[in-house]
C-alpha cells in the first residue's frame, strides 16, 4: 500500500496538533499561532495534493482508485470496532478544495483578525476546525464521520459566538448548534440503527462494508413494519444530518445567523467547508442513498433520492426568494449559500455525484470568494454591513471591486466564462432530463434567475453609485472614530495579505468550470472512474444546447432586471425605500424577515400552548365553574339543612374517621425514619424473604 | 477443604468479627485489615494471585489508610460511650443471623449440585492482562473513568467548603 | 462437604458479618466499612465459583472481583469524603443525627 | 569453574536437601532459603549504620565513629547491646497491644518483600508470578504499622509525625509504581526474575538494562526519589523531622522496640534499592560481558550497596523540605512525569529500533521535565532564598 | 534548570569527602582523651577552697562565715562551724570549717560564692571530668575533696591568682605594719620585737 494511503491521517491531524499547540502554549503570540496554523495547513495542502496525484496516476495506470486502510479500534465483549480512512477521487477532490481553500481564508485571516485580541483563540479553533473536517473527508467509518462531524459543529459553534461579548453572536452560536443537533441526532439513530442492521460501519472493507454490494443488497431485504425499505429509512435518517448541516429547508433558519462570526469563517466553514458537509455525505454515501429494489439496468430513482431532490430543489428556490429582500452584505450570500446547497443537493438527487459536487467545488472557490470580497468590504467600511449604507465602493476598492463581480457572475452562472455557469447548467440539464417530475427544473430555473436578481441588486448597492457612508459617518463622526480601528472613516482598500487570496480565489472561480464543461467532462469523469475525451458533440446531444441557451437567457434576464431596478439611477440615501421593494411592500417586508420563518417556528408552538390554556380557562372559567356554582347553591340549601344533624351525628363519627387516617399515616411514616440502617434492615428481611421464596420455588 | 484454609478462615471469621464488634474504631479499622488480609489469603489460597495482591495493595494500602484517616479527621478514635439501645443491636444482629441462616441452608441445600474438586487453574498475570486490555477493554476504560470521577468528586466532596483561598 | 460449599458458607458468613456491623453499629465510618466487608464476601464468591466453576480459562470470575475492587475502592473514597463532608456541617458522624431526612 | 562459584549457595543448599526425609523437604527448603536473607540483610544494616555515620561524618569534616574495634567498625555491635539492655518504656496511656504490634508489623513487612528479590542467579525465595505487585502490596503494610506506631503511643508528635509519614508514603508511592510499570510494559511480565534474566543479556558487551533507555532513566531516577520518600529518608525525612517533631512517630519507644523501628526503615530502604536494581539495573547482572565471570550475588550486593551509598550523599548534602513543597513535588511533578514516563515507554515499543525513537523519546521526557520544573518554578515552590543576616 | 542546585550541593560533599581524607586540616575534630584542646583561662565549673602552704587543713583560708552558704542560690553548700579558733595560715586565731560539703550535682557554677567570699577563700575549678559511679555520694564533696592548694590555684587561673595574691599580700602588710607599729610601740616599751612570720607566705 502506497506511504499517502496509510498517512493519510496525517492531513487532518496536522492542524489538529497546530490548534493543539497554541491552545496548550502560554505565551501569546500572534506569530506562533498563524504561522503554526498556516504552516500546518500548508503541509496538509501539501499531502493532499499528494494524494490527489496519486490517485490521478492510480487512475491513469487503470488501476481501482479505491483505497482504504482500516485498523481495529478496540474490543467490547467479542465485536471490534474499527476504524479507517480512505482514499478515493471524492475524498481526494474534496481535500484539495478544503486544504486549499482553507489555507487561503488562514492567510486571508491574518489581514481580517489583526486588530482582534483573541487572535490565538480564532486561530486555534479555525485550525481545530480545518483538522475535523478533513477527519470528516477522509474518514472511512461513519462512527469517525461522525466524531469530526460533530467536532465541527463544535468549532463552528465557538466561531460563530467568537465575539461572545455581543448577545447576537452568542445566540446566533447557541441557534446553530442547537438546530444542527436537531439533525444530528437522528443522523445518529441512522448510524444506530445501521450498525444494527449491518453490523459495521465501516464505508468499504473488502466487501464488508455497508456501501458495498452485499451489505446494501441485505439492507435492501429488510423492510420496517410500516413497509419503509430499511435501505431507505436509514438513507433518510442520514439525509437529516445532512439536511442539518447543510441548512436546507427546514433546518435552514440557523445559516442567515451565523453571519454574525467573524467574515473568515463565514467563508470557510458556512460557505465552503462545513455546510458543504451535509452535500458531501450525502455523495459519500451515496450507494445507500440510491439503493433501490428494482433491477440494476431499470432507471429508477430511490425513494431517498427523491426526497433529496425536493428538498434540495425547495431549498434552492426558498433561498433565492429570501435573499432578494436582504440589506445585510452577509446576510444575502447566507441565504445565497442555502439557495445553492439546495441546488447542490437537487444535483446529487437528480444527477449523481459527480454532478453535485462539480457545483459543491465550483460553489466553495466563488462563494469564498465572494465572503472573502465581503469580508474586505466591511474591514474598508469598519465593520459596517448594510448595504443601504454602502455604495461607490467600487473606486475606492477597484481589487475588491473586480474579484466581487468576478464572483458575482460566476454565483450568477454567466454564460461560459464563469465556473457557475458550467456546473449549475449541469444540474439543470441533469433535473430537465429527470424521469420523475420536471417541477425541480423549473424550481432550479426561477432560482437561477432570483440568484443573478439579488446578486446584481447586491452589486449595485454596494460598489455603484455614491457613497453613502460618508455622511452616516459625518453624523456620527465621534462614534465612528471610536468603533473604528483606524481612526478614519473612509473605506480604503484591504492589505494585500487579503487582496491576494480574493485574487487567486477569483482566478479559480473563472477557471475551474472548464474542468467540467459537457465538451470535456473531466471532473465528472475522474469521480466516477470513466475515460475522458473531448468531444463537443455532447453540446448538441441530449437537450444540453437548449437548456444552455435558456439558462444563459434566465441570468441575463435576472442582471438586466438587477440593473433595471438598482443600476439605472443611483441610490441616493440609505433611507430611501428599496426600488423593488416599492412594487409590493408587504411581501418585501416578509421576504426582508425570510418569510418569518423564525417567528413561525417560536410562535407555532407557543401560540399551541395559549390556544390550549385560553381554551382550558375558558371551560374552568364558564362551563365547570357555572355547573359548580349551580351545584353550590343547591347543595348549600341541603347543608344548612344538614348542619344541624352534622354537628351531632356525622360530625362524632367524622373525627373518628379522621383520627383513624392520621393515625395511621404516622404509624407509616415511621418506617420513612430518615435513618438508612432501617432501610437496610428491611433490604436485608427483602433479601431474606426472597431467597426463601426462591429455595421454596425451587423445592416445588 | 485443607488445614491451611481452615486456619485462614478463622483468621478472616475473628478479624471481620471484631472489626465489627469493638468498641474502639481504629481497633475495628486495624483488626478490619487482619480480616482483609485473611481473605487475601484466600484469593492466594484459590490460585488467584493477581487478586490476592491487588486486594492487599488496594484495602490494606490504601482503603484501611482512608479510613483511619478520616476516624482522625472526624475525631472519633475515642471509644464510644453511648451506645444504640440493645434492642436496636439485638435486632439487627438477629436480622443478620437470619440472612446467614437462609444463606447457609441455600448453599447446604444445593451442595450436591455443586462442582466438586477440579484442577487447580493455571493463570499468569499475563493472560490478565491480555484479557483486561482486549476482551474487557471497554470495562476497563469505564473503571478508569469511574476512578478519576471518584477521585475528583471525593476532593471536591473533602474540600473544606469556606477555604476558596486554597 | 466439597471445598466449594465451605468457600460459600464462609463467604456468607463474613457477609452476614458486616450486615450485621452495618445493622447494629452507629459509627457512620463503621457502617461503610461495614458494606465494604460485604463487597469482599462477594468477590470471595465469585473468586471460589471462578476456581472450582466449569470454565476458569474465561477468567470472568477473576475480571469481575478486580473490577469490584476498584468499584470498591471508588465508593469507599467518596463514602468517607461525603462523611468527612457530614462531620464537617453537624460536627458528628453519628447516624442518629442525620435524620434529617425524616419522614 | 566460575559457574561453580556463582551458583555455590544453590549447590549447598541442593547437597543439604539430600540428607533431608522427603516429609520434612517443604519445610527444611523454606528455611533454608529464608535463614540467609534473614542473615544476610540485618548484617548489611549493621554495615550500613556505620557506613552511614562514617560517610556523614566526613561529609561534615568529621572522623564519625571510630573508637569501638577497629575504625570504629564495630560501633554497631555497641549499639545492638545497648538498645537490647537499655530499659523497656510503653507509656502509661498507651494502647498497650498495638504499640507492641507496631514494629513487630514493621519488621514482618520488611523482611516478607525480601521472597521475591532475586539476589543471584537462581537465588530468589519464591518466584511469584505477580512478584512486583508482591513487593508493592507488602510494602503498602508498613503506612499501617507506622499509623499504629504513632496512634497507640498517645503522644501528639507520634500522632502527628505518623500523619505526616502516611500523607508522604501514600503520595510517593503512586510515582514509585508508575515507575515501575514501564519496565513492566517493556519485560511483559510481573515477575521479577523474568525482569532480570531479560535483562542479563548483552549485545556486545553492553548489557540491556533498562537504565540505559531514556524512559528507564527517567523511571530510574522517579523510582529513586519516591524510594526516598518511601523509606523517610532525607531530604524527605519530615515525619521524624528532629527539630520539628523529635522523632516523629517512633518518639514513644526505646530499647529493642526502638532497633525494630530502626531495623524496619533500613531494611525497608534495602528493599526498594534492590526492586530498583532489579528494575532497572539488571538485578545479579554483570555490568559488561567480560566481568560475568564475577558471581552474581556479588554483583547484586555491589550495586545494592552502591545505592545505598548514593542514598547516605544525598542524605549528606540535602536539606530538609518543607510539607507542602514535598506534596507539590509529588503531585505536580512526579507524579504528571511518570505518567508522561509511560506514554514516552508505549511509544518506544511502538517506534522501529533506531535513531529515531531515541530521539523522539528523549525529547517528550526532557519536554515534559522542562514544563513540569518551569510549573514548579514559576509558583515559587522552590526558589533561591535570601538571608538577611547570614550572608 | 531543576536539579542545578541539588547537583551544586552534592559535588560540595563529594569535595568534603574526599577531602577529609587527603587534607587533615579538614578535619576540625579534636579526638578528646588523646589529645585536648589547651583551656581558656576563663574556664570555671565548681568551687573549690583554697589553702595555703602545704598542709590543706591548716592552711585553710576559710574561716567559716558561712555567706558563700546563705547566698547559694541552688543551696548546695553546707558548712558546720567549729566550736573553737585555731590559727590559719598566718598565725591568726579564727574559726574553722568543721565540715565544708559542696553537692556538685547540685551546684549551677553560678560564681556567686566566689564574689562573696570576702577572704578569697572560695576559688572555681576547671576540673570537667567528674563522672563517677555513684549519683548521690560520688558528687558530693567534703573538705578534703575541696581543698585545692593555693599553687593548683595560681596554676589554672595565673592572673586572676596574681591579683588575689598582690591584694592579699597587701592587706597582710597593711597588717603587719599595724602589727609592726603595735609591737614597735610595745617594743619600745618592751624592747623586744617579733619576726614577722607573714613575710613567709607573701615570698612563694
Amino acid at each position: 500500500m502506497n506511504w499517502i494511503v496509510r498517512n493519510l491521517w496525517l492531513v487532518p491531524v496536522l492542524p489538529v496538533l497546530a490548534a493543539g499547540i497554541s491552545a496548550l502554549a502560554k505565551r501569546k503570540s500572534r506569530v506562533l499561532a498563524a504561522s503554526l496554523a498556516i504552516g500546518s495547513m500548508s503541509l496538509s495542502f501539501l499531502l493532499s495534493v499528494w494524494a490527489f496525484a496519486h490517485v490521478l496516476a492510480l487512475r491513469n495506470s487503470g488501476q481501482p482508485s479505491l483505497q482504504v486502510f482500516n485498523f481495529r479500534w478496540f474490543q467490547f465483549g467479542n465485536e471490534w470496532l474499527s476504524l479507517g480512512w480512505m482514499l478515493d477521487p471524492l475524498t481526494a477532490v474534496m481535500l484539495v478544495m478544503v486544504t486549499f481553500v482553507g489555507l487561503l481564508i488562514f492567510i486571508y485571516s491574518v489581514g481580517y483578525m489583526e486588530h482582534d485580541d483573541n487572535f490565538m483563540r480564532f486561530f486555534c479553533f479555525l485550525a481545530l476546525f480545518a483538522g475535523a473536517m478533513l477527519g470528516v473527508i477522509i474518514s472511512n467509518n461513519l462512527l469517525l464521520l461522525f466524531m469530526c462531524w460533530e467536532i465541527v459543529g463544535l468549532t463552528s459553534y465557538l466561531l460563530i459566538g467568537f465575539w461572545f461579548s455581543n448577545p447576537k453572536a452568542a445566540a446566533a452560536g447557541k441557534k446553530a448548534f442547537i438546530v444542527t443537533r436537531i439533525g444530528d441526532v437522528l443522523f445518529f439513530l441512522g448510524i444506530v440503527w445501521l450498525y444494527a442492521q449491518s453490523g459495521t460501519l465501516l464505508f468499504y472493507d473488502n466487501g464488508a462494508g455497508f456501501l458495498e454490494h452485499s451489505a446494501i443488497s441485505h439492507l435492501l431485504t429488510q423492510t420496517t413494519t410500516t413497509g419503509i425499505c430499511v435501505a431507505t429509512g436509514i438513507a433518510l435518517l442520514i439525509f437529516c444530518g445532512a439536511v442539518g448541516k447543510s441548512g436546507q429547508f427546514p433546518l435552514h433558519v440557523w445559516l442567515p445567523d451565523a453571519m454574525e462570526g467573524p467574515t473568515p469563517v463565514s467563508a470557510l466553514i458556512h460557505a465552503a467547508t462545513m455546510v458543504a458537509a451535509g452535500v458531501f455525505l450525502v455523495a459519500r454515501v451515496y450507494p445507500l442513498m440510491s439503493a433501490h429494489t428494482g433491477l440494476a439496468d431499470v432507471i429508477t430513482t430511490s425513494t431517498a433520492l427523491q426526497a433529496v431532490t425536493w428538498v434540495g430543489s425547495f431549498t434552492a428556490l426558498f433561498g433565492a426568494v429570501i435573499a432578494v429582500a436582504q440589506y445585510d452584505i452577509k446576510r444575502i450570500l447566507a441565504y445565497s449559500t442555502v439557495s445553492q446547497l439546495g441546488y447542490m443537493m437537487m444535483g446529487l438527487g437528480v444527477g449523481g455525484v459527480s454532478v453535485g459536487m462539480f457545483h459543491l467545488i465550483t460553489h466553495a472557490f466563488f462563494k469564498s470568494l465572494l465572503f472573502l470580497g465581503a469580508g474586505s468590504v466591511i474591514h474598508g467600511c469598519s465593520g459596517e454591513q448594510d448595504i443601504r449604507k454602502m455604495g461607490g465602493l467600487g473606486k475606492l476598492m477597484p481589487v475588491t471591486f473586480v474579484t466581487y463581480a468576478i464572483g458575482m457572475l460566476a454565483l450568477c452562472g454567466f454564460p461560459l466564462f464563469f465556473s457557475g455557469f458550467w456546473s449549475k447548467d449541469e444540474i439543470l440539464h441533469a433535473a430537465h432530463t429527470w424521469n420523475i417530475s420536471q417541477a425541480p427544473f423549473y424550481m432550479g430555473a426561477f432560482a437561477a434567475l432570483l440568484t443573478a436578481f439579488y446578486m446584481s441588486r447586491q452589486v449595485f448597492y454596494v460598489f455603484a453609485g455614491t457613497s453613502r457612508l460618508a455622511e452616516e459617518h459625518h453624523d456620527h463622526a465621534h462614534a465612528a472614530d471610536t468603533s473604528s480601528h483606524h481612526g478614519s472613516g473612509s473605506p480604503h482598500e484591504s492589505p494585500a495579505v487579503m487582496t491576494v487570496p480574493l485574487m487567486i480565489l477569483s482566478a479559480f472561480a473563472l477557471l475551474l468550470g472548464f474542468l467540467g464543461t459537457p465538451a470535456w467532462p473531466w471532473f465528472q469523469s475522474f469521480l466516477e472512474d470513466a475515460p475522458v475525451s473531448v468531444n463537443f458533440g455532447a453540446f448538441l446531444t441530449g437537450g444540453m444546447l437548449p437548456v444552455m441557451l435558456s439558462s444563459s437567457v434566465i441570468v441575463l434576464l435576472g442582471l438586466t432586471l438587477g440593473w433595471w431596478f438598482f443600476g439605472r439611477k443611483p441610490i441616493e440615501s440609505a433611507d430611501a425605500p428599496d426600488n423593488f421593494g416599492k412594487l409590493s411592500p408587504s411581501i418585501f417586508t416578509a421576504l426582508g424577515n425570510a418569510l418569518y420563518f423564525d417567528a413561525i417556528y417560536g410562535a407555532t408552538f407557543v401560540k399551541l400552548t395559549t390556544l390550549l390554556s385560553r381554551i382550558s380557562d375558558w371551560l374552568d372559567r364558564w362551563v365547570w365553574n357555572g355547573a359548580v356554582q349551580t351545584v353550590t347553591y343547591t347543595v348549600l340549601g341541603f347543608a344548612h339543612l344538614d348542619n344541624f344533624l352534622d354537628t351531632n351525628v356525622v360530625n362524632s363519627g367524622f373525627d373518628e374517621g379522621c383520627d383513624t387516617v392520621s393515625r395511621s399515616g404516622k404509624l407509616l411514616s415511621m418506617l420513612q425514619a430518615g435513618r438508612i440502617q432501617g432501610y437496610l434492615k428491611i433490604v436485608a428481611g427483602a433479601l431474606v424473604v426472597f431467597t426463601i421464596f426462591l429455595l421454596w420455588k425451587a423445592k416445588i | 477443604m485443607t488445614i491451611s484454609f481452615f486456619i485462614i478462615a478463622a483468621i478472616t471469621i475473628v478479624g471481620t468479627a471484631a472489626a465489627m464488634s469493638l468498641k474502639n474504631l481504629v481497633h475495628c479499622v486495624l483488626s478490619l485489615t487482619l480480616g482483609l488480609v485473611g481473605l487475601a489469603l484466600l484469593f492466594l489460597l484459590l490460585g488467584a494471585q493477581f487478586v490476592g495482591f491487588t486486594q492487599i495493595l488496594v484495602y490494606v494500602g490504601a482503603v484501611a489508610i482512608l479510613a483511619v484517616f478520616a476516624i482522625m479527621m472526624t475525631r472519633s478514635a475515642e471509644p464510644m460511650t453511648n451506645l444504640p439501645p440493645a434492642s436496636f443491636r439485638l435486632s439487627g444482629v438477629l436480622i443478620a443471623a437470619t440472612v446467614f441462616a437462609v444463606l447457609a441452608w441455600a448453599i447446604s441445600s444445593a451442595t450436591r449440585s455443586l462442582p466438586s474438586q477440579s484442577s487447580q487453574p493455571e493463570v499468569s498475570v499475563n493472560q490478565i492482562g491480555v484479557a483486561l486490555m482486549h476482551q474487557f477493554v471497554l470495562p476497563l476504560e469505564v473503571i478508569g473513568v469511574l476512578l478519576t470521577a471518584a477521585l475528583v468528586g471525593a476532593a471536591i466532596l473533602a474540600m473544606d467548603e469556606t477555604g476558596a483561598s486554597r | 462437604m466439597s471445598p466449594l460449599s465451605g468457600y460459600l458458607l464462609l463467604s456468607a458468613l463474613l457477609f452476614s458479618i458486616g450486615l450485621a456491623g452495618a445493622l447494629t453499629r452507629r459509627n457512620a465510618i463503621l457502617v461503610l466499612i461495614g458494606i465494604e466487608l460485604m463487597l469482599n464476601a462477594a468477590n470471595l464468591n465469585f473468586i471460589a465459583f471462578w476456581r472450582y466453576g466449569p470454565n476458569p480459562a474465561a477468567l470472568t470470575g477473576v475480571m469481575f472481583t478486580i473490577f469490584s475492587i476498584s468499584v470498591a475502592a471508588a465508593e469507599a473514597a467518596v463514602g468517607l469524603s461525603i462523611i468527612l463532608a457530614v462531620y464537617r456541617h453537624s460536627k458528628s458522624i453519628n447516624l442518629d443525627a442525620m435524620n434529617s431526612m425524616k419522614g | 569453574m566460575p559457574e561453580i562459584i556463582d551458583q555455590i549457595f544453590v549447590l549447598l543448599k541442593h547437597w543439604l536437601m539430600g540428607y533431608v526425609p522427603s516429609l520434612l523437604k517443604p519445610v527444611v527448603s523454606a528455611i533454608l532459603s529464608v535463614v540467609p536473607v534473614l542473615l544476610a540483610f540485618p548484617l548489611l544494616f549493621a554495615i550500613t549504620t556505620v557506613l552511614e555515620r562514617k560517610g556523614l561524618g566526613r561529609m561534615q569534616n568529621r572522623y564519625g565513629p571510630n573508637r569501638v574495634g577497629p575504625f570504629g567498625f564495630l560501633q554497631p555491635m555497641a549499639d545492638g547491646i545497648k538498645s537490647l539492655t537499655k530499659e523497656d518504656i510503653i507509656p502509661r496511656t498507651a494502647d498497650h497491644l498495638v504499640h507492641l504490634l507496631a514494629p513487630v508489623v514493621i519488621v514482618i513487612a520488611s523482611f516478607l518483600v525480601y521472597a521475591v528479590l532475586p539476589i543471584g542467579r537462581n537465588m530468589v525465595i519464591a518466584n511469584l508470578n505477580a512478584g512486583v505487585l508482591f513487593f508493592f502490596a507488602v510494602g503498602s503494610m508498613v503506612e499501617l504499622s507506622v499509623f499504629m506506631a504513632g496512634w497507640s503511643s498517645r503522644s501528639k508528635y507520634s500522632l502527628l509525625g505518623a500523619m505526616r509519614a502516611i500523607a508522604q508514603m501514600i503520595s510517593y508511592e503512586i510515582p514509585l509504581v508508575l515507575a515501575s510499570i514501564v519496565v513492566i510494559m517493556a519485560a511483559g511480565s510481573l515477575s521479577t526474575v523474568t525482569i532480570v534474566n531479560l535483562q542479563a543479556t548483552y549485545t556486545g558487551i553492553f548489557p540491556h538494562w533498562y537504565v540505559f533507555t531514556p524512559w528507564g532513566l527517567t523511571g530510574f531516577i522517579i523510582f529513586m526519589i519516591a524510594a526516598t520518600a518511601e523509606s523517610n529518608r532525607c531530604p524527605f525525612d519530615l515525619p521524624e523531622g528532629e527539630s520539628e517533631i523529635i522523632a516523629g512517630y517512633y518518639i514513644e519507644y526505646s530499647g529493642f522496640k526502638f532497633a525494630l523501628f530502626f531495623l524496619g526503615e533500613y531494611l525497608g530502604m534495602f528493599a526498594t534499592s534492590a526492586m530498583a536494581i532489579t528494575l532497572f539495573l539488571g538485578g545479579w547482572a554483570a555490568p559488561f560481558s567480560f566481568l560475568t565471570w564475577i558471581p552474581s550475588y556479588v554483583w547484586f550486593f555491589a550495586k545494592l550497596l552502591a545505592l545505598i551509598c548514593a542514598f547516605i550523599w544525598i542524605r549528606g548534602t540535602l536539606p530538609r523540605l518543607r510539607m507542602d513543597q514535598l506534596m507539590n513535588f509529588a503531585w505536580k511533578f512526579m507524579l504528571p512525569l511518570s505518567l508522561i514516563n509511560i506514554f514516552a515507554a508505549g511509544v518506544w515499543h511502538y517506534m522501529p529500533a533506531g535513531a529515531s525513537r531515541w530521539l523522539v523519546v528523549t525529547l517528550v521526557i526532557a519536554v515534559a521535565c522542562v514544563l513540569l520544573s518551569r510549573g514548579l518554578r514559576r509558583n515559587q515552590w522552590f526558589h533561591v532564598r535570601t538571608y538577611r543576616f547570614a550572608s | 534548570m531543576l536539579g542545578q542546585g541539588i547537583l551544586k550541593g552534592l559535588a560540595e560533599t563529594a569535595r568534603n569527602f574526599f577531602g577529609s581524607y587527603i587534607n587533615k586540616d579538614r578535619l576540625t575534630t579534636v579526638q578528646f582523651p588523646e589529645e585536648r584542646l589547651p583551656q581558656i583561662e576563663a574556664t570555671r565549673d565548681f568551687p573549690f577552697l583554697v589553702y595555703d602552704g602545704t598542709d590543706w587543713d591548716q592552711g585553710m583560708r576559710c574561716v567559716s562565715c558561712q555567706i558563700c552558704e546563705k547566698e547559694c542560690p541552688p543551696k548546695c553548700i553546707y558548712i558546720v562551724k567549729s566550736a573553737d579558733k585555731k590559727p590559719d595560715a598566718t598565725g591568726k586565731p579564727q574559726f574553722y570549717p568543721a565540715r565544708f560539703d559542696i553537692d556538685i550535682s547540685v551546684c549551677m557554677s553560678c560564681q556567686i560564692c566566689v564574689e562573696v567570699c570576702p577572704f578569697d577563700a572560695i576559688k572555681m575549678d576547671v576540673d570537667f571530668e567528674l563522672s563517677t559511679t555513684d549519683r548521690f555520694g560520688g558528687l558530693l564533696l567534703n573538705k578534703q575533696q575541696l581543698a585545692k592548694s593555693n599553687e593548683y590555684y595560681n596554676k589554672i587561673h595565673p592572673t586572676e591568682a596574681a591579683a588575689v595574691d598582690a591584694a592579699l599580700a597587701d592587706e597582710r602588710a597593711k597588717a603587719d605594719a599595724k602589727l609592726r607599729q603595735a609591737a614597735e610601740a610595745k617594743a619600745a616599751a618592751a624592747a623586744a620585737p617579733p619576726t614577722p612570720p607573714a613575710e613567709k607566705t607573701v615570698v612563694q
